[in-house]
């Protein structure tokens, strides 16, 4: 089966400093996929690489056979790679409803009537409806975001992911500053994500319970290179990785 | 719940809004001449102000040059009314069209930059557009202007409308203003208008929400300078002379003030500055020569106690209110 | 062009350059620090001025005006900061403009108060009038002693903020403000000190600018419009930045009045524009979050 | 303790201040509409709007001054047609937008009956339009000076009581076509005044000698520019003989500053400025408490179009002694122009009968006045005063120091108002045809 995600020789330089150096990676269509390495590795650069957020110094990205190398971020996500931000990443002052509902729009393409009201366009809202019922939201649908818990916005985020359907999710760390119980309702959400809607995910993730938990595949990324890739079970067992990661 | 609260405020809605209309259109029976020039020239600036606010308050994008499609609006109309035909449905054309040319091409440079670049970036075009007003005398008459600019008969198939009255070209405006205003409020409310409101919270996410953002800032800047246009087009024949100073930064600055007296976040908010801005400055100005100490001091201390504009801490209050129920 | 008309343009432009600069790196040091965007700094260099007149017209000697004018602004300097830009730190630009927008109409007001509506003069040191030469064409002195200055106080600048322990200080809070604060660096006192520096740069533009132009309530809204444009064109918190962008303005005004005389008033503009849709934040510019 | 003030304080504090503020103008205001007097006790209302702020502030001062001298005058003598006279002044910040807003206040708020303004061609421009469509009130402007005022914006409700620019150009034609100097350029501000001043000037001049050039190197700085080196130094490499300049008020005073000390004054031969030489500049340009000026000797003016101590006549001496017994000065030229203006008010409503609008410009098309320097008479057709206009130059006078900084304007000779001002033929062709002036092709923008 061709790879759904495919980079090839992929490089982006700061200077002097390669922050991602000709990487060649391919994904498979519905493979949950982690990136895991020290801090500098090049995880995020990647992540900014593929959804366009910056352009590279070198090589090519494709997905589904087409070259997004040059795309603009939203053209990316028009293709079907949604982002989730490893820093909270919302409009503040809309409501959750709103926050929700701007992807909605997005995605059925109708961000740009000027003078239907909002409340008019009805499959819209009512898609916008079930997703807040999905990640348990509807109660809070009128607040506005700046006065949700940390937790209620991750699971805001995690409802604008859904409400793009992506084919593809970046997740950049998407249980960072969660508890131990958070963290487990955001496992089991990705894992429901890769599972049900079978959406191909690759996640950056520093914690190792999660990682190894969770993952198809784990991609080990040093200085900007990719120095492990495989099993779970074959990462645990590399000597390479242990050396220049796990450092014991 | 939800249902009958919108229907509620629905009602409270439709009744307040037919109430200011009411007494807009009453405003010629029971007020002086000199107030319903007053009230003229308010309207205007209430849908400069209004129409400013797309940009900065919807959008967040703070311009510095809106005086530019303001005074294209102005010079448009005043040019083809005084050079080319009275005809002022076509005038008005003519001037609404070149300010959104002009807004399309200066806000096609500027979408790309951000916070104080933007605003910067506005200014020097707007001043280009001053100087240009001011220099391409042949056409403008320099730094005199156009000076004289009629106020014809307005004629819809057999009825003849005289704007050349006092209150003949405050309902003019009066329509005017409420069909523009009534566009801008649709636009607000849709979804066009909620895409502003995110680009103006998080510019960045947006573009990962599949969303050309910068087009929509574009939308934005050439809607919001259009409708600065149409204010502009009724301004030409309501001033009947226009000079370069229209278009000075000076100008530009003055939306900026309205906007942010009233509170950008809400709709009618900079409608609410402009008409505070303009009464305080025609009421100091009446009292003293000594106008902008007054003026000053209530701009900072706006800042520092009520930095959400009127209108912003009214609907705070408000919501507090219904949080708190 | 003539060697004689390019020096007397070049030293025109830098004569006008270097008020500029001085004014600007005030607003660039206060934006770079404290992150305010100080409109107000016109009215402090529009009060410099009209200091400069009026210790001149009492003490009878600029010399005296040059000195303590400007540390008169830099005292309301510190008052300015203490009251009304303190309590509001951190608060989106668009209010900080219209506070300190605010500020100006106080200024311009308290200035008509005191000083009347009608244009004033100052006439410079006896010693600096006349003209002198200078490469080979006769030049005032007075400007010689302008354009001295700016590159004097560009030293300055540069070894306040290089050489001192102060400075050190100065950077460690502009660059990180709760780590300077964890350095057991006073902050607050520090960003006193910088407006206060600030507003004493604009006085001294002030006082600089007085006898080469008639002093009128305009003043401020005209300085602080070139300062900005001079700061953004330079990038914003950058002292080399304003020290370029007020050479090109400088020098953009004195060859463009004498080619392009027509379009005078747009130059600054059309180099701005320029500057900017080349490079978004300005030659030596940073981004700013 | 400032932290104490809290929101509710402030909202407290403002909105009492606010409802007096606002609320109280405001149920005046809807209360209130104009009062149009007719009634024989009312006093009458006129309104000025001048420039009280900015660069020229100092000739709208001025104007306020002089006018109100004549008001109270007439007042303490009675009034007219046993009405006193009320006067309110009104700035515009040398901004044509601001000035149509105060004269519709002044007319539709305040009441006023009769106008009166301008110090800047600009403004005026701006407002006279209004006058005819909706104010229907006279204008009498004492001292904007363009000709296309009273020509292609001509309506009949203004009046100029005071000689305009072509007027005071073709006087100096007079002078400079006795003079040797072949190569003139021009310093003027870009704007109609500063247009039409040097105009007048060099189309006449060039007609009375046609050897006379007009150099293509001009300076056009904008009005109120506070830089002018570049322009000096530019005007100073082309090597012109004679220089014009239509620079006045703070405008001239920053130009004087400056070029002198690039040597300007004694590198061309003939200065000649139509209004930059008026006492507000001497004032100005007064230094060492006003014992010296930095005015050089020797510049042509015409003060605008009076100096006080010209015409040497008793009237005009008793005036300026009364002037100065009032104000501790001595008499701007708007001064006297305003002064003279609400006498002509007087006159004309006196020979009408009656304040209305219509009879009042009646009276006073064709008529005849008094100012203390000088006679006039008002064309019928155009409604300028046909006037004398004096010229003179600079020279230093030890007597005059303190104000003047011991100058004064000397050797002054009156043109003939008949043979200066505008052909009539001229003027209604050009306000048929709302043509451009035929000098404008000797403005050369650069």
């Amino acid at each position: 089966m061709e790879p759904i995600l495919q980079t090839q020789n992929l490089t982006k330089s700061f200077g002097h400093l390669m922050a991602v150096n000709r990487v060649s990676l391919d994904f498979k269509e519905g493979e949950l996929t982690s990136i895991i390495g020290p801090n500098g590795a090049g995880k995020t650069t990647l992540f900014n690489l593929i959804s366009g957020k910056t352009k590279a110094s070198a090589g090519k990205i494709r997905f589904k056979g087409d070259d997004i190398t040059k795309l603009a971020p939203y053209e990316i996500v028009r293709k079907g790679i949604g982002r989730i931000f490893q820093i909270t990443n919302l409009f503040p002052e809309l409501t959750v409803y709103e926050n929700v509902r701007v992807p909605v729009l997005a995605r059925k393409r109708e961000t740009s009537r000027l003078l239907s009201l909002d409340r008019s366009l009805r499959d819209v809202n009512e898609e916008t409806s079930r997703i807040l019922g999905l990640i348990g939201l509807s109660e809070k649908s009128d607040i506005t975001c700046n006065a949700l818990s940390h937790g209620d916005q991750r699971l805001v985020e995690t409802g604008v992911a859904l409400a793009l359907e992506p084919v593809l999710l970046l997740l950049d760390e998407p249980t960072g500053g969660m508890g131990p119980e958070e963290t487990d309702e955001m496992v089991k959400f990705v894992r429901g994500l890769n599972e049900n809607r079978n959406i191909t995910i690759i996640l950056v993730e520093h914690d190792m319970r999660v990682v190894f938990s969770i993952s198809d595949r784990i991609i080990v990324m040093h200085s900007g290179g990719v120095i492990a890739d495989g099993k779970p079970d074959e990462i645990q067992a590399d000597e390479r990785v242990k050396e220049a990661y796990l450092g014991r | 719940m939800e249902k009958s609260r919108s229907i509620i405020w629905g009602k409270n809605r439709f009744y307040g809004v037919a109430l200011a209309l009411l007494a807009l259109v009453l405003v010629p029976f029971f007020l002086s001449d000199f107030l319903v020039v007053f009230a003229t020239e308010m309207l205007i600036m209430v849908l400069f102000a209004l129409s400013f606010n797309l940009l900065f308050g919807y959008t967040g994008l703070l311009s510095f040059g809106h005086a530019a499609y303001f005074s294209i609006g102005a010079y448009g109309t005043g040019l083809f009314l005084s050079r080319v035909s009275p005809s002022l449905l076509l005038a008005f054309l003519i001037g609404i069209v070149f300010s959104f040319i002009v807004a399309f091409l200066i806000g096609y440079f500027c979408v790309r930059l951000d916070e104080i670049y933007f605003a910067m970036l506005t200014l020097a075009f707007g001043m280009m557009v001053h100087a240009i007003l001011w220099k391409w005398d042949s056409l403008t008459g320099g730094a005199d202007g156009l000076v004289g600019i009629p106020r014809p008969k307005f004629s819809i198939l057999l009825a003849t409308i005289e704007f050349s009255s006092i209150p003949g070209y405050y309902y003019l405006t009066l329509v005017v203003v409420g069909i523009c205003v009534f566009i801008l409020w649709r636009v607000s409310r849709s979804p066009f208008g909620l895409v502003l409101k995110s680009i103006r919270e998080n510019h960045e996410r947006v573009e990962f929400l599949g969303i050309a953002m910068r087009r929509y800032r574009l939308g934005a800047f050439v809607i919001s300078g259009t409708f600065c246009g149409v204010a502009g087009a009724l301004f030409a024949p309501f001033e009947r002379s226009i000079a370069p100073d229209i278009s000075f930064w000076t100008k530009s600055a003055e939306p900026v003030f309205m906007s942010l007296l009233g509170g950008t976040k809400v709709f009618f908010g900079p409608a609410v500055g402009a008409s505070l801005f303009m009464y305080l400055r025609e009421i100091i100005s009446g009292y003293t020569e000594l106008w902008m100490i007054y003026l000053g001091a209530i701009l900072i201390a706006f800042v520092i106690f009520l930095p959400g504009g009127i209108l912003g801490f009214i609907s705070d209050k408000l919501n507090a209110g219904r949080r708190g129920t | 062009m003539d060697y004689d008309t390019f020096v007397l343009f070049f030293l025109n432009g830098l004569t006008n350059a270097m008020t500029l600069f001085i004014i600007a790196s005030g607003l660039s040091l206060i934006f770079g620090v404290l992150r305010i965007l100080n409109l107000a700094h016109g009215s402090l260099f529009m009060l410099g001025a009209y200091f400069a007149f009026q210790f001149t017209h009492w003490f009878g000697s600029f010399w005296f005006a040059l000195i303590f004018a400007p540390l008169v602004c830099a005292a309301i300097g510190i008052i300015i900061e203490r009251f009304l830009v303190r309590p509001v730190y951190g608060i989106h630009i668009t209010f900080q403009l219209l506070l300190t927008f605010g500020i100006i109409l106080l200024v311009t007001d308290l200035v008509r108060l005191f000083w009347g509506v009608s244009y004033l003069t100052v006439s410079e040191s006896e010693v600096l009038q006349g003209a002198t030469s200078m490469l080979g064409v006769a030049y005032p002195k007075y400007n010689l002693f302008v354009i001295v200055m700016g590159i004097f106080i560009g030293f300055l600048i540069w070894f306040l903020l290089s050489k001192t322990r102060v400075g050190k200080m100065v950077r460690a809070a502009s660059s990180d403000r709760e780590v300077a604060g964890g350095l057991g660096i006073n902050v607050p006192r520090v960003y006193t000190l910088v407006f206060a520096f600030g507003a004493w740069l604009a006085g001294l533009g002030g006082v600089l600018a007085a006898p080469l132009r008639s002093l009128m309530l305009e003043l401020d809204v005209h300085t602080i419009v070139e300062a900005f444009v001079v700061v953004v064109i330079g990038g914003l918190g950058s002292i080399p930045g304003a020290f370029i962008g007020s050479f090109l303005l400088g020098q953009l005004n004195a060859f463009g009045t004498l080619y392009f005389s027509r379009y005078e008033m747009a130059f600054m503009y059309v180099l701005m524009a320029v500057v900017l849709i080349i490079r978004p934040h300005g030659l030596f510019g940073e981004r700013i979050a | 303790m400032a932290k104490k003030i809290t929101r509710r304080d402030f909202l407290k504090v403002s909105g009492i201040a606010g409802t007096s503020l606002i609320g109280g103008p405001a149920l005046l205001g809807l209360s209130r509409g104009p009062t149009r007097a007719w009634g024989a006790t009312e006093p009458i209302k006129i309104g000025g709007i001048y420039s009280l702020s900015g660069v020229v502030a100092a000739w709208g001062r001025a104007a306020r001054m002089g006018s109100s001298m004549a008001a109270q005058e007439i007042n303490e003598a009675g009034g007219i047609l046993g009405r006193k006279i009320v006067l309110k002044f009104e700035d515009d910040s040398v901004n044509p937008e601001v000035g149509a807003r105060k004269a519709r206040r002044l007319v539709l708020d305040w009441g006023a009956d009769f106008l009166h303004g301008f110090n800047s061609s600009g403004v005026a421009l701006g407002v006279v339009p209004l006058l005819e469509e909706e104010l229907k009130r006279m204008c009498l402007i004492p001292c904007a000076a363009s000709p296309r005022i009273t020509t292609e914006a001509f309506n009949k409700y203004v009046f100029r009581v005071h000689p305009n620019c072509y007027q005071i150009g073709a006087g100096s034609a007079a002078i400079a076509a006795k003079m040797p100097y072949k190569k003139w350029t021009v310093i003027g501000p870009d704007y109609s005044y500063g247009w039409d001043s040097w105009g007048a000037f060099i189309s006449h001049l060039t007609q009375r000698r046609s050897d006379v050039e007009a150099l293509e190197i001009q300076a056009w700085p904008k009005f109120a520019t506070g830089d002018y080196s570049s322009y000096i130094t530019k005007l100073l490499g082309a090597k012109p003989e004679g220089v014009y300049s239509s620079l006045w008020g703070g405008d001239f005073v920053t130009f004087a500053k400056q070029a002198k000390r690039y040597g300007f004054f004694e590198n061309v031969s003939a200065f000649m400025t139509p209004a930059g030489l008026a006492l507000d500049s001497f004032s100005a340009l007064a230094i060492k408490r006003g014992k010296e000026s930095e005015m050089p000797e020797g510049l042509y003016t015409a003060a605008h179009g009076y100096w006080f101590e010209h015409p040497a006549t008793e009237r005009n001496k008793t005036w300026v002694g009364d002037f100065q017994d009032r104000y501790g000065e001595p008499p701007h030229i708007v001064a006297h122009d305003a002064y003279g203006l609400i006498y002509v008010y007087k006159k004309a409503i006196e020979k009408a009968g009656t304040t209305k609008t219509d009879a009042v410009i009646e009276a006073m098309e064709g008529m005849a006045f008094e100012t203390p320097g000088y006679s006039r008479v008002i064309r019928k057709e155009d409604h300028q005063a046909i006037s004398d206009v004096p010229w003179g130059y600079t020279k230093k006078a030890p007597e005059l120091a303190g104000f003047l900084g011991a100058m004064r304007v000397t050797e002054i000779k009156d043109s003939t108002g008949g043979e200066i001002i505008e052909p009539l033929e001229d003027v209604l062709e050009r306000r048929a045809k709302k043509e451009k002036p035929p000098w404008m092709k000797f403005i050369v923008k650069g």
